[in-house]
């Protein structure tokens, strides 16, 4: 102890200062992991209350199709998070790219190809100009994306009048589509052959009339679940990632240090913007139509799930495969309830108390893991 | 009692007072036939959450499903999978048109298209000429049928005033309408308690009450009482606790003996004017009307 | 106390400052102060509390912009728009607010804005075990023992933190190292490191702005000392032509001090 | 210049380093400032753009109610964020005290008097629930009184039905009320008597059939006035506002100071809460009836009135004085429109334009007032 | 280098703490620290960075709950809850992170928590102008000349914020004050002010605790010296036992340290 406490330690031996923690430890300190907790706890309450349906393969495809949706606009708004700015503008942004799409597709009959790179640009242009009202004029971007929030949805009914006629829904999508090789990608289900064999040899569970309850995996849960995967590497593995951490944890600090963060900002703000169009183009091919209440109120959504994930509001800490727990959490409980017979009366007090207690769980355990007092 | 299971799944949020109306209708049913029913609806007017709500549905295999289908674009891959896979389909409320072809057996209700229309010619046939449409929730395509149906059947010039569902918004800005244009001679509300008690308010408070007429859809008991006072002239009756409880009594008929009309039951609309709104208020204020 | 000519430097200063003027809304925090840099000298910025030297430095390195007078990098006149450009013209800070994000861990704030990359095209990554490596190492140097480079800054104590900074600055040292206070929160072990390290800078040729209120820090590796007062330069002198004493009181403005010092002692 | 730098200068001397500021400059600088500067470019594009009926005495009585019901609510709002909190749930907890009042007079047929006081006693208990979650689990607000937006939503919608037997309106308040003395301060308009005497003389303009088109001032509209005056006091100087700014600014720097952070926040959150049941009573009682959709949304209203009025929304910086202004110019854009001929489907774009154009001109009123960069 | 008894001092000690423990999850900050505190005089606590001195003055202060250990308050254990308990039992502390809010006015900061009231009962309001007063006049003691009391603090340089919170203490000064690293940022001028001020404070029968890495303004206000080494006491000296090199000894922890010194020229 006497001995002199300069360099009195070679790099790699290990520190008396510290206590010896586990793998699973430094596991479980992880943001995301808290949110699994939470994901647990649900699936838990789910397993006891639920109809055993909701369990089954075409189940989970049910309640995570909605959770894909979900979770695509919340990977979005995570990242944006991480980087110290919110987008209130999502919800809107996917009736108004909805609107975009169906405009070029359908009203002037482009290829579908074509509609959707329109659709993605436009979005990506909105996004950016989002990004520069907040960087140029330094107000918050809560409050801009809000004015964003109902100019965008104005501009949707507007447009969806003048589009088509004076109606507030735009249908007929799917006509239009045709049968174009990007429908593969962004409608429908994924790998039907594969569930049609499971199905022929018994595997997947049938109606009652024999036709297969589930006939592949929808293609949103694939671009969900990409998207994640995509999400979590630039943020933990790419200088774009360090960026974004730097941007929101102190943008004056990161300016300092030579991080461009207004790039940084734009280009969050960009793919936010590209991710409700993406949600937009997946829900209009689907549905076939699209209208001005499309995607109302997702923005809230997306926010709770990016900070069930474990993001902070105040920026420069988060995940994006917590925001993909999150987002499933939400999607379970949205359509958990009616696997209940819990009274509709009571879905609010439910979906509240829901929220409440995963986020509740998820502090706990990621408090009893980082050994916080 | 065997077990008899049917879902519904409607596009009106639980504390929308009209869909409460059919809500309380279904729960009848359900009391009256000893089956059970779930009623389900989307928070908001959503088509996306409402065509994932009906696959929800067909998952649990019920022996009778009842939708209501405001966009038959958007659900109607969900109604043909419930009927592909054996499960017998109602629609109610909206949807008379598509019903038929996305495989239903029948539907009850009426055109929200229709009953503006029916509304707008009434109205018309009284002496308005300028008319103002509160929607107090664009973009809600039921709302924004209704109003397109009363312009329609009005005929003269019909201006669409949209507002959020904030009565004390809806007071202001009729108010202000009738301050800055004063042609109003006719008022039509989307809904009774939400919108057609504040704009009775507002004519009142112009100074207007007998020179502008009011109308709404829906009841409620203070609108309704407005009826009786002279305030307003009539509110628009789909007898919606019928767009609830019938299909769940067809449902469970065919559940047990394989019964079912043979066509489709119209369940309005229903003029309520003066000389019947006093009988109502008691039922509306109890929410079966 | 007028403005001394050294004479033993003589080509373009590396930096030069005349007449910079900052003004934020009504307080005027640079009244007109005149400065160079040389390669391979160390000026020492001294003077009082809220004399202007965070704010002077700050208008070297980008974060402000002047409000009025001329700045010149190699002779040349520039006008820098952000830190980055700064910090590409060669010109390298810590700053007193040291300029790290408490949430991340050390390794990421050691290489925020400058990450090592792997990888090739598109797919190219940060080097993460390269970069806690040269973390590591670097903060050993400094005789920080990092019991862990992924722990996040915020849980360091404000001398470890501080150490991070500079150790930063001066692994990517460029021209220029400017360092505000650097050594203010600083151990003795940790303050003769640093102080070591800046001789060695020097000695390979950079220019070093060293601001410190510690005269004897001061004296122990600068060359030139330029003293500022109330927004405005006292004056600059080089180490030959100022004993420790006379830079003391030239800081401490005045005899008042004297007396003070005297009465504790003489020891501060 | 020699002379020494210490104690040069007596302390109230003129000091050498200060550009001279007019008294005008100081004023400009106060965050509520720029709000009105805001209030004056929206009235003069109404002035502008309106029927002249607008500005008459009637139509801004008609525009200050809405606003006056927004803006107790955003005052409310404003010292909570402030002191660094954020509230959800008060659009929510207008419907709930609705319901709790209308339960108690109606229902259960108590005394005007018991009912309001139970209904503010009432959501003060729910506004200390909400802050003592937040401040015992160190989750953020956002999020626990988001699922109390929930929470409270829903139990409104159960209470009512329970109290109605089956509907979602619960009516005849004013019945119940009766004419009680408490009417006078929480119902119909004030100065009745002055303004009947108004026009009486001609002061005041009268409809066709002769009847004036003001009878008096709402009383919303005081209680609004008297709270914000209040509000402002406390902040500006109170011992109690010290502490808000203190616990928004850095909560932990306050904590270390000896500032009573918890109790600040609570009280906070049920002022918030208080003030939400100040406005269920006012608005159930000049409608007579409550309903499940009351105070829809007005969370984010109020929030947008808050940040209007310069408010920051990560805490310790803005004023109720500007949260008063920014209701108004909020309540001014929603009724405006409608006084002028633009088409009406263009009002959410209107809306989200006008929001905007406020928020950037107080800031750039701000900004050059400062002299910030 | 083991405990040394002072025997000056005989009476119960102002704040007396005994193997303190404090854990950071796996961090273990504090590993078993004893230390006292009588009236009258001044214990400084040094050593090196991260060696746990804010740690300790914190879970003196009431912001950290110890892990583990006794802690007597005039003999009495206690255990705090929030430092507002500390205060009230006459804990007086200066953070080395200052506990400022940037965004609130100098006057604001200074009375934070101890506001000025006039008025009666329930009208009780701020005495602003009186607060005004006091603020401008604590700090042209300190020798800081504040342009406007309402100004924030975050407009503040480094060395006057640190002013701000050092005159605060001293004004409202209770039975112990404890100040962390207060000089590092304060100019030759503050630096002189706030050595004195110690002085008198410790004259007027408080106790005080200074944590600092200069030895000399250790050794001229200090009256025993505890040294702290990673968590652990290296033990406690009193001031006749102890020369002021022996202490710079003691605190860099070596000889290694002699020869950087005499690289630089022994003026460190
Ligand atoms: N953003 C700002 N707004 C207003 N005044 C400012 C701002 N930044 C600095 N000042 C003022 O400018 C003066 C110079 O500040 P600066 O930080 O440069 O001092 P300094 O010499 O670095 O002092 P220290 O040694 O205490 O760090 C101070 O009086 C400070 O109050
Ligand atoms: N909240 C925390 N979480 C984890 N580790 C912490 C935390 N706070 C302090 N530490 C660690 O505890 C050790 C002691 O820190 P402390 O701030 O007490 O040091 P110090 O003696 O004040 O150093 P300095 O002189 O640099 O201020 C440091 O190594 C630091 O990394
Ligand atoms: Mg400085
Ligand atoms: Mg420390």
């Amino acid at each position: 102890m006497s001995d002199g406490n300069l360099a009195a330690s070679a790099p790699d031996a290990p520190d008396e200062r510290l206590i010896r923690t586990t793998a699973m430890t430094r596991l479980l300190r992880r943001p995301e992991l808290g949110a699994l907790a939470g994901l647990v706890l649900v699936t838990c309450f789910f397993l006891i209350v639920a109809n055993p349906a909701m369990f089954t393969l075409a189940g989970i495809m049910n309640f995570m199709a909605p959770a894909a949706q979900l979770g695509i606009l919340a990977i979005g708004a995570a990242l944006l998070m991480v980087g110290g700015e919110f987008d209130l503008s999502v919800g809107s942004m996917v009736a108004f790219a909805g609107l975009a799409f169906g405009t070029v597709l359908v009203t002037w009959d482009m290829p579908l190809v074509v509609a959707i790179a329109a659709t993605l640009a436009f979005a990506a242009g909105i996004g950016a100009l989002n990004g520069q009202i907040v960087l140029r004029t330094g107000l918050p971007s809560f409050i801009v994306t809000l004015a964003f929030l109902f100019i965008l949805r104005g501009l949707t009914l507007v447009g969806l009048k003048w589009a088509t006629g004076g109606a507030t829904q735009l249908r007929g999508v799917k006509e239009a589509a045709g049968d174009s090789l990007m429908l593969t990608f962004f409608s429908g289900d994924a790998f039907e052959g594969l569930f049609a064999w499971f199905a022929a040899n018994g595997w997947i569970d049938t109606f009652k009339n024999g036709t297969p309850k589930v006939t592949g995996v929808p293609v949103e849960i694939l671009w969900f679940v990409g998207i994640a995967l995509f999400a979590t590497w630039v943020l933990l593995r790419t200088k774009f990632g360090n960026w974004i951490f730097a941007a929101g944890g102190d943008a004056n600090a990161a300016r300092n240090s030579g991080v461009p963060v207004r790039r940084v900002k734009t280009i969050l703000f960009m793919g936010t913007a590209v991710c409700a169009a993406l949600v937009a183009i997946l829900t209009v091919l689907d549905a076939g139509s699209t209208d001005a209440r499309r995607g109302f109120q997702k923005e809230f959504e997306a926010i709770i799930a990016a900070v069930i994930g474990g993001c902070l509001l105040t920026g420069g800490y988060g995940s994006a495969i917590g925001a993909f727990f999150g987002a499933i959490i939400f999607g379970m409980v949205l359509i958990g309830l009616t696997y209940t017979s819990i009274d509709q009366d009571w879905y609010l007090v439910f979906l509240g108390g829901m929220l409440l207690l995963a986020v509740l769980f998820n502090n706990f355990i990621r408090k009893r893991a980082t050994g916080e007092r | 009692a065997e077990d008899i299971n049917i879902i519904v799944v409607s596009h009106g949020q639980a504390s929308d007072p009209f869909w409460s109306v059919v809500k309380n209708g279904v729960a009848q049913a359900a009391k009256d036939m000893s089956v059970t029913v779930d009623y389900r609806a989307p928070e908001t007017f959503d088509m996306v959450a409402m065509a994932q709500l009906i696959d929800a549905a067909v998952n649990q295999e019920p022996d009778g499903l009842i939708v209501s289908i405001p966009d038959g674009d958007a659900l109607g891959d969900a109604i043909r999978k419930a009927v592909s896979a054996g499960i017998p389909v109602i629609s109610m409320n909206s949807g008379s048109q598509v019903s038929a072809s996305l495989g239903a057996l029948l539907h009850v209700g009426q055109e929200e298209y229709d009953a503006g229309k029916k509304a707008g010619e009434a109205l018309a046939s009284m002496g308005g000429k300028k008319g103002l449409c509160v929607n107090h929730e664009v973009g809600n395509l039921a709302l924004d049928q209704r109003c397109q149906g009363f312009a329609d059947g009005f005929g003269g010039s019909v201006t669409v005033l949209p507002t959020t569902n904030d009565p004390a918004e809806i007071l202001s800005k009729v108010k202000a309408s009738l301050a800055s244009d004063g042609d109003i001679d006719t008022i039509m509300a989307l809904g009774a308690s939400l919108a057609g008690e504040p704009v009775v308010q507002a004519v009142k408070d112009s100074g207007m009450n007998g020179s502008v007429k009011v109308a709404t859809f829906d009841m409620s008991a203070n609108f309704l009482q407005s009826i009786v006072d002279g305030d307003a002239t009539f509110a628009i009756d789909q007898q919606q606790y019928l767009q609830g409880y019938l299909p769940v009594v067809f449902l469970a008929n065919n559940a047990r003996y394989g019964l079912m009309p043979g066509g489709n039951v119209p369940s309005g609309p229903n003029l309520v004017t003066k000389d019947k709104a006093a009988q109502v208020i008691d039922l509306s204020a109890k929410g079966i009307r | 106390m007028t403005e001394t000519q050294t004479t033993s430097e003589t080509g373009t200063p590396l930096i030069e400052v005349r007449d910079i003027v900052k003004h934020f809304g009504s307080v005027i925090a640079l009244g007109g102060v005149s400065m160079k840099v040389h390669s391979g000298e160390v000026l020492c910025l001294l003077g009082d509390n809220g004399a202007g030297k965070s704010t002077l430095i700050k208008t070297l390195s980008g974060v402000h912009a002047p409000t009025g007078g001329t700045f010149l990098v190699d002779g040349q006149p520039v006008s820098f728009s952000s830190p980055r450009e700064a910090l590409d013209a060669g010109i390298a800070t810590v700053y007193q607010d040291l300029a790290m994000i408490p949430l991340m861990s050390i390794t990421r704030n050691f290489f925020m804005g400058r990450e090592p990359l792997k990888g090739v095209g598109p797919f190219k990554y940060m080097d993460m075990a390269h970069a806690d490596r040269v973390t590591r190492d670097e903060m050993h140097r400094i005789g920080i023992d990092v019991r862990d480079p992924q722990q996040a800054v915020g849980t360091l104590s404000g001398g470890e933190r501080q150490c991070v900074a500079i150790a930063r600055a001066v692994y990517f040292g460029a021209k220029v190292l400017i360092l505000d206070e650097p050594t203010s929160a600083l151990g003795v072990a940790q303050t003769s490191m640093v102080l070591k390290y800046i001789n060695q800078v020097r000695a390979k040729g950079l220019g070093v702005i060293f601001i410190t209120h510690n005269v004897r820090h001061a004296y122990a590796v600068g060359n030139r000392f330029t003293v500022l007062n109330r927004g405005k330069t006292l004056g600059t002198h080089t180490k030959d032509e100022i004993t420790i004493d006379e830079l003391q009181n030239l800081m401490a403005g005045g005899k008042e001090l004297q007396d003070l010092g005297a009465e504790l002692g003489g020891t501060i």
